[in-house]
Formats: C-alpha cells, structure tokens, sequence
C-alpha cells in the first residue's frame, strides 16, 4: 500500500521535493513521524495541520492505498 | 457573484471592482494587501507565495460562505496570487458589496482575517542582503 | 496623501485608489458609497447632492484628521460628489492605506460614519413615480 | 446692519432662493425664528445646526455687520 506525500513552503524546501509516493500503512501520525525523522522537519505534530485527498483531516486518519496527504505548516498569506 | 480564487499572475482590481456592481448595492469595501517594502525591521525585496491550491479553494470558499451566512452582502470576492511578487503588487484582494455599508465592510474583515488565518498559503520574503525566508508565525 | 474633497463630475476610483500606494503600507481600504435602485421599499431613478461647500470641506479635513489621530495610517483621502447622480453612480469614496490592515479599516469606516453624520450634504431622491424629496433623517 | 442667509436641500426649496441678504439685529436664533415665520420653514430650531461666516456657530453668536449665516438641516450625505 502506497500514499503519496505533498509538500509545502519550508518543508518543500527541506525535503528538497515538492512529493514523495512512498509505501506507508497506519495513521497519518505515524507516516508525519517517519516522514520527520527522514528529512528532519523542524515541526511537531501539533505544529501542523494535515490533509488527506483534499479536505483537512485528523491525525489519526487511517492510511488508504493512494491517499494524498499533505502537511500544512502554519500558514501565512494575505 | 461570488467567489475565491488562486490566481499566478496579477490582480486586475479595477476588474474585481466591477464585477461588485449590483443596483441594490448602496456600500461597496475593497481591501487589497500589498507587498511592503520592509517586514519587521527588515528591508524587504520582493515575495514569493505558495499555496496548496485545491486545499485554498475549498477553504477559501468556506470562508466566503461562512462570511456569506453572518453578513448580508450582494457579492463577496477573493483573490489571492501566488508566484513571485514585487513591493506594491496586490497580493491579495477581497470585496463585497451590500445594501448597508456595515455589512460589507464586517465581511470584507471577516474574509481577509480568517483567509490569513486558516488559508493554506505561504509566503517567503527575499530581503535586500540577499537572505530569504518561509514564514510560518505561530 | 490624505484630505477631503467635493467634485461635481464623476469619481474615478481607479485614481484615487492610485493615490493611496506607498511602499511602506500594506493594507488598503477603500470604501464606495453607490446610488442604490431603491429607498425605503420605493423605487429610486437617481439623486442629487447639495454640499455647503465651504464647511463640508472643513468639516470633511475635521474628521480626516480625527482618523489620523485615532489610526495610524498612511494615506487617508474622502472625495464626495455632488450634483445630478443615476442609480451605480459613485457618490462617496473613502480610501486609506496603513502598514497593518486594522487601522485602515477603523480609519475608512470612522471617516464615513462621520461624514455621514457630521458633514454639510444633503441628498435628494427622485423615485421612479415622479416624486422627488430631500432627506433629513433625524 | 445687514447680514447674508444660505439655504440649503428642502429650505432652499422653501424660501424659493439660495441666499438672501437683509437688515438683522440680535442672535442667530432671532434671524431664525424672523425667517422661519417668513418662509414657513418645518424645522425647528433644535432640528438645525448653524454655522456663521463658514464655522459651525451657537444659536446666541450676536449678529454683526457682513455676517454670513447658514442653517443646517438634518444631513444625508454618503
């Protein structure tokens, strides 16, 4: 099973990519905290908000094969 | 009409403005940010911003509706642009027009504060010594 | 640039808007004041305005300056029309720009309330009947 | 002793002319309420502002010689 990860702002820059398709199963928590110790993201969990497939979601959103997750840092535009 | 929208290029607000028009309409309240030329202490560039865009879509016209269901207005329009901005470029515009003035001017607030509290836009300032940074205030 | 006007022809609030830039602000309000289709249930063809010149234009400096005191602000402009106006007509312009936005909407929002309140212009309705009549709400 | 009246919005309409100069003595009040039975205006005096030689004014200013007085109806500017 494989989820595709979006990146954005500094952690686009930090993962050096904009996406990542990676094998992953559990929470949305548990491929943040992989995903952390991977790249070395500065943020906590609850530094960030989460989306799946579009629509914000909760942390312990199970993982669906080809779910599109992307972590939202805190944000600042206008 | 009504509406958000991520655009990459400029912002025609005289165009935005226009399309506020509505004959029951007697107060219309445009509020447009635009980039400045310094950000805390700092001299400032020019700007990038990035957006998650089906996310800023979705939201953003959740917060027009929200805006929508508290205040009476004929139309409520965001935009905001994305890309590589210069000191004095629009970045961000919002307008409504309403029979009574109060309404539009609190919906105009309600977009403009909680499109920048919740939209999933980012913003990187490149500074005048070269240096440039994402902002993620909290 | 900040200051009080009344003109007798059309508002171009494109201009006006133009003279509200400066590199150091990063909000702009404006505020239009639109000739509505309609007034208490009846139906409106169009308005005139009479101003008494000369104390709408201190009074209009008066409240200009009441704002700046009160919101920091860097450009803060009122323009308010008067003669023969049709329904979608511009009436009154009210435009301030200000490093955060906060301050240019109190100070867009003070100088309307106030000039709608306090300033010497009168405002004559003619109804799609054929009746026409000045307005002094009290 | 004469001094110059302004009328203006549904006075002007009522007194037939913008402006009218004649012979006053007295306050302000005392040019009103001669003008007012003269022009059959609806206003009374604590409806009207006043303002003299351009300057918003009290009801008693003592009139003098060149004075410019206008009366001001309820407002409906914006």
């Amino acid at each position: 099973m494989s989820v595709t990860v979006l990146y954005f702002a500094s952690l686009r820059d930090r993962a050096g990519m904009d996406a990542e398709t990676l094998p992953a199963d559990g929470s949305v928590s548990d491929a943040y905290d992989a995903l952390r110790a991977r790249h070395d993201f500065a943020f906590a969990r609850t530094q960030l908000r989460v989306a799946v497939n579009g629509t914000l979601a909760s942390w312990d959103h199970a993982l669906r094969d080809g779910d599109e997750i992307a972590f939202i840092p805190p944000v600042s535009g206008g | 009409m009504s509406g958000f929208a991520l655009v990459d290029g400029a912002i025609d607000a005289s165009a935005l403005r226009a399309r506020l028009a509505h004959d029951g309409a007697g107060g219309v309240v445009v509020f447009e940010g635009v980039v400045r030329d310094h950000s805390d202490g700092r001299a400032v560039r020019g700007l990038a911003y990035q957006a998650y865009a089906v996310l800023a879509s979705s939201e953003g016209n959740r917060i027009i509706a929200e805006a929508r269901s508290r205040h009476e207005v004929a139309a409520l329009v965001c935009v905001h642009r994305v890309g590589e901005l210069a000191v004095g470029d629009v970045a961000v515009f919002v307008g409504a027009s309403a029979a009574h003035r109060g309404a539009a001017f609190d919906a105009v607030r309600y977009v403009i504060d909680e499109v920048k509290r919740r939209g999933p836009i980012w913003k990187k300032e490149r500074y005048a010594d070269g240096d440039s940074e994402w902002l993620h205030p909290r």
